[in-house]
């Protein structure tokens, strides 16, 4: 039982692991260089997370089409992996552009964050590429220790303070019955590489198995808080309100993406069998995500908060996606996540463009006259809004089309009705941003906010992601149905 | 060979447009009332030659279809622009274009001054061109642009002096109620469209078509539906009841528009229309009834009215609502020639006595005007004693009100009695024959009384006119006399084209010229009366002697008449205190359009206002915002589900795996 | 020029795209950039009128893969035929107009009120020209976009509300109706349908349960857009807080939407939910008439008023539409193009009080055809239009509407909806009385001045147009007749019907074939009436 | 019943009551040494189950590290008591909640079927090789990846923790 | 078969305790504790199951969580100690700030 470290080493390929390699060996360089240069400025920072973000994108696409598995199979490079990997580079690309405004004006300038985002970016990608129980709850806890950090990271506010506290109890509370179903399934099956338990699914009893059943399930809720779904949805609107703003749009888009990408390999890959009584739950958790998200941000006026809330609600319509269990919907949840990556990180750029220190001025009110003083900016959030709300020509329709065609393509018809009524109800609290900066004066004078170029180019970036893919959808859309049929 | 029809009704379009689009440039008044009297006496012209050139024909084939253009075409359902010429059309075509001929001369002298003088011709050729279209169109849908059309002008000209409000709503009043009745001409057209292609496979429209294929059409039935939505077509447009109440209130448009259109053509459209369509009407005998006697009781009750009004023009629209009553008569009674023939003597009659009290009430405002009273120059009781300072219109006036009454030798005479004879001895209606002809006889009297009462009132007695007005009075000028000379002449004589065979006989055999004229366009018709109703013999002593009861009610009418308001004026005033109940009613027209009011118009704008700010609003509009408000409400609540303590939260999720689990446990 | 319908279609997107660089206070500029856009639009739209040959199939058809991923694939299909001809003439002839109309109302934001506008303009013809299900729905639901700012931006004091409420209220519907699009596709890929072409699904043979469905589905979309009676609350407000070129945009093709996506998708691809859903849909439209005119009689807002004129009008089409004959329905298309016209003239004569008084009650006028001449004709013109006066365009379509319903089984319907005409007549006459006629009394109104040359010539075009249709309309019927003779074949319920099939089905088919033929000649008898061939 | 039995019920009162206090003590202080007794329960039922290795590990990280700086923080803090009166309606929604979810626990646990044993690691194989060098075997070659994941994991555990707790430096 | 139960009970009942724990205590750091607790109950089912499956896997998943406890730990002390230097207290009645 000699280690064989010539044997061992071939096991190990780091190429495909190398974009988590170059983000981790960037996030650690990036921590001395905070230390040792001594700017008040964080922005190069900004810049060069970017550089590597990019370079990091650049080593995961050349993988597209193979599927490469390293480190005994924990690990894998597949175009489904790489899809989200770029799902997550590109959330944190933009968060990291729209970071050094808002931290400098919040007093909050440390450079650690950079590390620690490209760090979540880490664990994310993790939890997107690992084929083993263990590695995914390590990405998962990667992420999501980050993630305390950051939502927590502008210690000196309250509402910062409150954000992480209460992330992090619950992102605790809800890793116990993640870790339960995991002991299950590892009891059941006697393995954590789910490629072999796959394969023992149906030898154990499958669905008539209690035991890996249930594991199965309380491992799933561990990944529907990640992603918001009712009713472990409660944490959201909290933490994304008390968040520092660009850590909201980062949280907002990323984990939720990568709660989608472990739920998808899990269920997809490894309990395909029980697909009826997955469906089942995902059906009705979709519906009461959708319809918990939706109405309550309709009486939100705080717009963060109310974008919480419509990120639940998006949250369910990508459920409704899953639930169908078609190849349809779930290239949908690949295309939305994207999608909404764009849109949702776009808005959330243009509240940190609005935001004064403090963020007193968090309302949906306070964006009155915005499209009178600010034309261009008001017309990407309308872009955003529209996007969000699912209208064409945006991406924000094809996502939805997708998705909801998954479910019409399984017979899920009601559910597909009750999706685009919630979609229909969802447009008012949309429309209302809209409202207020096109239809209402602007009460008193307005504060000319400078917009620092890497915003800018955030915001460019997320109007063209959000109305591009709206109107040539095409091969995007190819490359989500690649990656959904790989894995 | 009758190429040129279509010049008829283009000379009066080009009127209307020359003067409508550039009438207000002209600015003269000579010239755009000669453009506009020029068209409709071109029309004119190319009517007669029309008249003549038909007559030419061997009369089995006085029967033309001209086509223009098609005008739609939609699966079985095709509408040419065509004309058809035949017998009936022509007639209507000569009255229209002459009588409008001279109307349009009157005018010229009588709307002098008036602002707007170029939008009044311009209306009156329009009209002119539309009442062509109608009489001329080969369909029942170009008819029915003409129908419309006139209805048109006739809301137009009505409502000529806008700023009135009493026009405005007398316009829209009569378009209404001829809207009314357009809703029942296209019931009956759809009907005979859909029924005839339905079951028999024609699909047509074209009136040639129709008369040809009638003997396809069942007795009763489906045509009794066919023919009712018709004549309800028809009372709308000739001012019957229940829709006649339009026609006295359209006499607030210019006194020329009165003459033309609401005495002369248009209001004739409905019995033109039987005339047309008189294959289909003979096959319905409750119809034909129906026609009979609402025509009857339109002919006596709106005789009623008229022998209490004082307005003028009042009396002579109530009168002419009473005499398109007897058309209607003839036209129920099958004796259609007869009904056309009242209609033809009628516009001559008519037509002069409404040009002439025009005169009078031109006189009259002329007068008034010139010592700045502002008495009614339409008032009756202002007048009196005019005959010494109009003498000609007098002249006219007289001759005409004689031909109405009935007085023999006048064209009335003819017309009037032939259809009461008819009445009582027509083969169709049995008993009702004597209900019919009662009221007609009834109405005669009334009519001799009351349009006596009109000329002695007006023409008569002492001058009642404000003191010092009365040197102003003075006779119009030639280009307002002129046409009045014509159509008394006319009206005197317009009879003897029409004289019954029992007459003719007398006199030598002269021939009943309309009949023979109009023959072929009611051979059907008659064909089949003749085969279906059974005949009673009448002796020629029953004719004589109904005759002779005509000419006894006529003179009678007229003593009574004397009687009360020359010889003895107070009888009339104790009269009225005798029976005060009984005058303001029948002065106050009976309450009809109170009663309408009160039955149809103000529950239909009650209904609108109820429907509006009771369902629109509150129920449908209240449902859409009943469920935004109820989702936004639940939207309220749920939020507060969201405490912001964490246990809350954590209790939450705990009890989502906990239901997860325990459904899957205990499915 | 084989593109040309997609270089119509975008050339507003051109006008955009240079109104962009222009600056934002130069309203001169902006305004004559969107003008020449439009009426160059406009020209571009004649070869297509010139090129049409009359016959049943797509012109012009331009059909390129835009989507294709997963089971989709969407094309850029675009095309036109005699239903949609007319429709895309109207965009482009009222498009300068409505430009025109608010050259003076809107002063302020200029640029982006013409922006909207022209985009507009493009999402509504793409609409017209889409024969991608897909396609249709995209530029579609995109016609609300611009709407939504016209009316929010630009609109009235109670603006808002309403615009939400056109928004939220007209995208519910869509959004079921894209559900049930999805469901037609999946149905479609049983039988080997691979994109969503329209004509691929005309031959889809789905069950009658499942039509009914998606009829309602798309009936409910499109009902909204008509709007018929009872989901037209949202358009007496949207109208009433609109600026003109909305309004006339509104009334005079986008409410064209709803009767198009009827006749072009709702009635040919569910042909028997069709004749199910005929009593219903004909009692609403009857209901609509004769409810709309009674409450349009006691309007007190000039505008509202016109609104629910519209509903009533609407509701003649509906009528027409579902008489499924060849009358019905060569006047529904009519009477689509009337009332674009004769309704959008009549916003634009509101729009010109509203712009001289700034108020739009009846109550506030009177008198006024002393005062302004030149409009009274206009007025009465266009009204007498409206009330469908013979020798107007309103005329021949509401005949041949009626005609057709009475000559198919609506004949009840049919009956009742002809008292529309009276109705008609007297709240739109009323109004026109109230507001035209009587004293001048109002000092405020004895200054109005009467309409300017621009008015006149926005008039111009409308007014021709309201006489050309209504004497000599055969031309445009001409070149109708073939297509709608394609879509009453597609409506046409198959002779076997299901039931009977479903039987014989047991059977051998060899057995099962003798009671098909001998259904064949049972089908007259089951067949409406009105399809039965002419005589001559 | 064996000896063995005997002392499995025992470990496992001291255990249960021991969470019990966690959960009930006023004082946190006071749950937190029930914690760290718990804790020495659990390595008990280690040693038990033949991972001295996890045993060991349980008192070093658990006991020692983690405990530790839960008790330097109540500490740091000073925090004595709940300070907030607890709400009954609490306690009892949450007890109901957490019995609901033992009793399904002991259902499904009971219902469950679970594989037979599949690997090869035996009771005497651990005796003869050592758990320690078992577990590392296993470790660096099947979850040299976690492993790996984990160093980060810690580096961003150490700067997180430094940049939330640091005080403001003005 | 019935040693692993007896594990499996225990670690279930473990975890439940854990679960009320956090269910019903308001300071923050007795509930973190709790949680600590849940884990635990967790790592006892993972090495029962290693043990009677005779594959050491689930000592390796174990380990894990230790280490991913501790991190926890350190993060989630750091935060307490934040909020506290902002509010005076660490009971999670007075995170109530965001709510609704």
């Amino acid at each position: 039982m000699d280690i064989n470290v010539a044997q061992l080493f071939q096991t190990i390929n780091l190429n495909v692991i190398m974009p988590e390699v170059i983000l981790s060996v960037l996030g650690m360089a990036l921590l001395l260089v905070n230390v040792f240069v001594p700017s008040k400025s964080k922005g190069y920072l900004a810049w060069l997370s970017l550089i590597g973000i990019i370079g990091a994108g650049f080593v995961a696409v050349t993988g597209w089409g193979t599927t490469v598995s390293s480190f005994n199979d924990s690990v894998v490079q597949d175009s489904f992996s790489i899809f989200f990997k770029m799902i997550f580079l590109l959330a944190a690309g933009l968060a990291v552009l729209i970071s050094d405004q808002y931290m400098s004006r919040e007093d909050c300038n440390h450079g650690e964050l950079y590390p620690i985002i490209l760090f979540t970016t880490v664990g994310m990608m993790l939890m997107a590429a690992a084929t083993d129980l263990m590695t995914i709850f390590l990405g998962l806890e990667l992420m999501s220790i980050s993630l305390y950090v950051l939502a927590g990271f502008n210690r000196d506010s309250i509402k910062s303070n409150e954000a992480g506290m209460k992330y992090f109890l619950l992102g605790a509370f809800s890793t116990g019955f993640l870790l339960y179903g995991m002991a299950l399934i590892y009891g059941v099956t006697g393995t954590t590489r789910i490629a072999k338990i796959a394969g023992l699914v149906t030898q154990v009893g499958g669905a008539g198995n209690t035991m890996l059943l249930i594991g199965m399930f309380l491992t799933l809720t561990g990944f529907l808080f990640k992603i918001a779904a009712a009713p472990f949805h409660m944490w959201t609107p909290d933490v994304y309100e008390g968040a520092p703003t660009p850590m909201t749009a980062f949280m907002s888009a990323g984990p939720k993406a990568a709660g989608f990408a472990a739920m998808l390999r899990l269920l997809l890959v490894v309990f395909p069998a029980m697909k009826a009584e997955w469906s089942d739950l995902l059906w009705i958790l979709a519906v009461l995500t959708m319809t918990v998200g939706n109405f309550t941000a309709l009486r939100q006026d705080n717009i963060k908060r109310m974008l919480a809330y419509s990120s639940i609600a998006h949250a369910g319509y990508c459920l409704v996606g899953f639930a169908s269990g078609t190849a349809t919907g779930m290239s949908g949840i690949l295309f939305y996540m994207l999608s909404y990556t764009f849109m949702n990180i776009g808005a959330f750029a243009v509240i940190v463009l609005i935001g004064k220190k403090g963020e007193p001025n968090g309302t949906v009110m306070d964006y009155a006259g915005l499209g009178h003083k600010r034309p261009l900016l008001a017309l990407a959030m309308t872009v955003f809004m529209f996007s969000l709300a699912g209208m064409p020509p945006t991406a924000g329709f094809i996502g939805k089309f997708y998705l909801f065609s998954g479910a019409v393509q399984a017979g899920y018809i009601w559910l597909a009705i009750i999706g685009v009524l919630n979609s229909a109800a969802s447009v008012y609290y949309y429309l209302r941003v809209i409202v207020f900066m096109y239809f209402k004066p602007g009460e008193e004078e307005f504060d000319w906010f400078n917009v620092s170029a890497p915003v800018a180019l955030a915001l460019v970036v997320s109007a063209a992601g959000s109305l591009i893919p709206g109107i040539i959808p095409s091969l995007l859309l190819q490359f989500a149905q690649q990656a959904v049929k790989l894995i | 060979m009758f190429d040129n029809v279509w010049l008829i009704p283009l000379f009066p379009l080009i009127g209307f447009l020359i003067n409508g689009l550039l009438g207000k440039k002209i600015k003269n008044e000579t010239i755009i009332g000669s453009i506009g009297a020029l068209a409709v006496f071109s029309s004119f012209i190319v009517s007669v030659l029309t008249f003549i050139k038909l007559i030419g024909l061997p009369s089995a084939e006085r029967s033309v279809n001209i086509k223009i253009f098609t005008w739609m075409t939609a699966g079985t359902f095709n509408a040419d622009i065509a004309f058809l010429i035949d017998p009936l059309s022509c007639l209507m075509l000569l009255v229209v274009t002459g009588i409008g001929t001279l109307i349009h001369i009157y005018s010229i002298g009588y709307m002098h001054g008036e602002e707007g003088f170029y939008r009044f011709f311009a209306y009156l050729n329009l009209f002119v061109f539309s009442m062509l279209l109608l009489v001329t169109g080969n369909n029942l849908l170009l008819m029915f642009v003409g129908w419309e059309g006139v209805g048109l002008c006739s809301y137009l000209l009505i409502g000529y002096y806008f700023h009135k409000k009493s026009a405005g709503d007398a316009g829209k009043k009569a378009f209404v109620m001829n809207r009314v009745g357009d809703f029942g001409f296209l019931l009956g057209t759809f009907t005979l469209f859909w029924w005839l292609g339905q079951n028999h496979g024609i699909w047509t429209i074209q009136f040639t078509e129709l008369a040809k294929n009638a003997n396809l059409f069942p007795t009763g039935g489906v045509v009794t539906v066919i023919t009712l939505c018709f004549f309800l077509g028809a009372t709308g447009k000739s001012a019957q009841i229940p829709l006649y109440t339009w026609l006295p209130d359209a006499m607030e448009g210019p006194t020329p528009v009165s003459a033309l259109i609401h005495a002369a053509t248009m209001v004739t459209a409905g019995v033109y229309m039987i005339g047309r369509m008189s294959f289909l009407f003979i096959r319905s005998p409750e119809t034909m009834m129906t026609v009979a006697v609402v025509g009857a009781c339109t002919a006596f009750f709106a005789a009623t009215i008229g022998t209490a009004q004082n307005d003028i023009k009042r009396v002579l629209a109530y009168s002419t609502v009473s005499q398109l009553g007897y058309m209607f008569i003839g036209m129920g009674v099958g004796a259609f020639t007869a009904g056309i023939f009242h209609l033809m003597t009628h516009a001559f009659f008519k037509a002069c006595l409404f040009l002439g009290s025009g005169a009078v009430i031109h006189s009259m405002h002329g007068a008034l005007h010139h010592i700045h009273s502002h008495d009614d120059a339409q008032d009756m009781r202002n007048m009196g004693g005019l005959k010494k300072y109009m003498p000609l219109t007098y002249a006219t006036f007289l001759i005409s009100t004689i031909a109405i009454a009935g007085v023999p030798g006048f064209s009335g005479f003819f017309s009037k009695d032939e259809i009461l004879w008819q009445a009582f001895s027509n083969p169709l209606h049995g008993s009702v024959n004597m209900l019919i002809w009662g009221l007609g006889a009834a109405a005669a009297l009334l009519t001799a009384f009351y349009m006596f009462r009109l000329v002695f009132m007006t023409f008569h007695g002492t001058c009642r006119i404000k003191a010092g007005a009365e040197k102003h009075l003075h006779e119009s000028p030639m280009v307002i006399v002129f046409p009045l000379l014509v159509l008394a002449f006319l009206a005197l004589v317009g009879g003897y084209i029409g004289i019954p065979k029992l007459l003719g006989d007398v006199f030598g055999g002269i021939p009943n010229y309309l009949e023979h004229y109009l023959e072929p366009v009611f051979a059907n018709a008659n064909e089949y009366m003749a085969a279906h109703a059974h005949h009673a013999e009448h002796s020629h002593s029953l004719e004589w002697g109904l005759m002779g009861l005509s000419v006894v009610i006529a003179f009678v009418g007229i003593a009574i008449a004397y009687t009360l308001y020359m010889a003895s004026p107070e009888i009339p005033k104790k009269f009225t205190s005798a029976f005060p109940a009984l005058h303001r009613a029948v002065f106050n027209k009976w309450y009809i359009d109170e009663l309408y009011d009160f039955m149809i118009v103000n529950p239909c704008k009650s209904l609108g206002r109820f429907l509006w700010k009771g369902f629109d609003v509150l129920v449908v509009d209240g449902i859409v915002n009943g469920v935004a408000h109820v989702v936004m409400a639940f939207g309220g609540v749920i939020r507060y589900m969201q405490t912001g303590q964490i246990y809350n939260y954590a209790w939450s999720m705990t009890f989502g795996v906990v239901v997860i689990i325990g459904y899957y446990l205990f499915k | 020029m084989s593109n040309i319908l997609s270089v119509m279609t975008f050339l507003p997107i051109v006008g955009v795209l240079l109104l962009l660089f222009i600056p934002k206070g130069s309203n001169g500029a902006l305004r004559s950039v969107a003008l020449v856009t439009t009426v160059v639009t406009f020209i571009a739209s004649l070869p297509i009128l010139t090129g049409y040959q009359t016959n049943a199939e797509y012109q012009f058809v331009e059909n390129v893969p835009w989507i294709a991923a997963g089971p989709f694939a969407m094309r850029y299909n675009i095309g036109i035929d005699g239903i949609s001809l007319w429709l895309v003439i109207l965009t482009t002839f009222i498009m300068p107009i409505a430009v025109l109309s608010t050259w003076t109302a809107v002063e302020d934001k200029v640029k982006e009120y013409m922006i909207c506008l022209l985009i507009l303009e493009t999402a509504m013809l793409g609409a017209f020209i889409s024969l991608d299900l897909f396609l249709f729905y995209i530029f579609w639901e995109l016609m609300l976009i611009p709407m939504y700012f016209m009316i929010g931006i630009w609109g009235g004091k109670n603006r808002l509300y309403a615009t939400v409420k056109f928004f939220i209220y007209t995208l519910v519907g869509s959004l079921l109706m894209l559900v049930a699009l999805i469901y037609l596709y999946f149905l479609g890929t049983k039988t080997g349908i691979t994109d969503f072409s329209l004509v691929h699904f005309f031959d889809l043979k789905i069950d009658p349960a499942t039509q009914t469905w998606l009829f309602a589905a798309f009936a409910l979309a499109f009902a909204v857009k008509v709007p018929m009676f009872p989901v037209h609350t949202w358009l007496p407000d949207a109208h009433t807080e609109a600026p003109t070129a909305g309004s006339v945009i509104l009334a005079a093709i986008m409410l064209k939407m709803g009767t198009y996506g009827f006749i072009r998708f709702a009635m040919p691809l569910f042909p028997e939910a069709t004749h199910q859903f005929t009593p219903l849909i004909a009692t609403l439209a009857v209901i609509g008439i004769i409810y709309a005119a009674l409450v349009a009689m006691v309007q007190e807002d000039v505008k509202k008023l016109v609104a629910y004129s519209s509903v009533a009008h609407l509701g003649f089409v509906m009528l027409g539409l579902f008489a499924l004959n060849e009358q019905g329905i060569t006047g529904a298309l009519l009477q689509n193009l009337n009332h674009g016209i004769s309704t959008g003239a009549l916003f634009l004569i509101v729009g010109f009080i509203y712009e001289r008084r700034h108020t739009r009650l009846i109550t506030d006028f009177g008198g006024l055809s002393k005062q302004m001449p030149i409009f009274a004709v206009i007025f009465m013109i266009v009204t007498l239009s409206s009330v469908a006066l013979p020798g107007t365009n309103g005329f021949v379509g509401e005949f041949l509407i009626l005609v057709g319903g009475f000559e198919s089984s609506l004949r009840w319907w049919t009956i009742v909806a002809s008292s529309g005409v009276i109705f008609a007549a007297v709240y739109m006459l009323w109004m026109f009385q109230r507001v035209m006629f009587g004293e001048l009394d109002n000092p405020k109104n004895q200054a109005l001045l009467d309409l300017n040359a621009r008015e006149i010539a926005i008039m111009v075009p409308l007014l021709v147009m309201i006489f050309v249709l209504g004497v000599y309309p055969n031309p445009f019927i001409e070149k109708m007749t073939p297509s709608i003779k394609k879509v009453i074949a597609h409506t046409r319920i198959e002779p076997v019907t299901t039931a009977k099939v479903a039987v014989p089905a047991v059977a051998p088919a060899t057995e099962a074939a003798p009671p098909a033929d001998h259904a064949a000649p049972v089908q007259p008898v089951t067949e409406p009436a009105a399809e039965k061939p002419a005589a001559h | 019943m064996d000896i063995s039995s005997v002392f499995f019920a025992l470990v496992t009162v001291v255990a249960i009551v021991s969470a019990l206090m966690v959960v009930t003590c006023k004082n946190p202080i006071n749950s937190a040494l029930s914690l760290v007794l718990t804790f020495f329960c659990l390595a008990t039922y280690y040693a038990m189950l033949n991972a001295p290795f996890m045993a060991a590990v349980q008192i070093i990280v658990y006991a020692g590290a983690i405990m530790v700086l839960i008790v330097f923080t109540i500490m740091l803090l000073n925090i004595r008591v709940d300070a907030n009166k607890k709400s009954s309606h609490q306690v009892a929604l949450g007890s109901v909640m957490g019995i609901i979810t033992l009793l399904l626990a002991g259902l499904f646990l009971t219902r469950g079927k679970v594989m037979q044993p599949v690997g090869g690691i035996t009771t005497d194989m651990i005796n003869k090789l050592g758990h320690t060098e078992l577990i590392g075997k296993v470790m660096f070659t099947d979850f040299l990846l976690p492993f790996e994941v984990t160093s980060i994991l810690l580096l961003v555990a150490i700067v997180g923790a430094v940049i939330l707790a640091k005080r403001k430096l003005s | 078969m019935d040693n692993l139960n007896n594990y499996l009970i225990v670690s279930a009942v473990l975890f439940s305790i854990g679960t009320i724990g956090v269910l019903t205590r308001k300071n923050a750091i007795v509930m973190f504790m709790c949680i600590e607790l849940m884990l635990n109950a967790v790592n006892l089912t993972f090495v029962a199951f290693s043990r009677h499956l005779g594959n050491l896997d689930g000592q390796i998943f174990v380990f894990f969580i230790m280490t991913v406890a501790a991190a926890e730990a350190a993060v989630g002390l750091a935060m307490f100690i934040a909020f506290f230097n902002n509010r005076e207290s660490i009971d999670i009645d007075d995170a109530n700030l965001m709510k609704w």
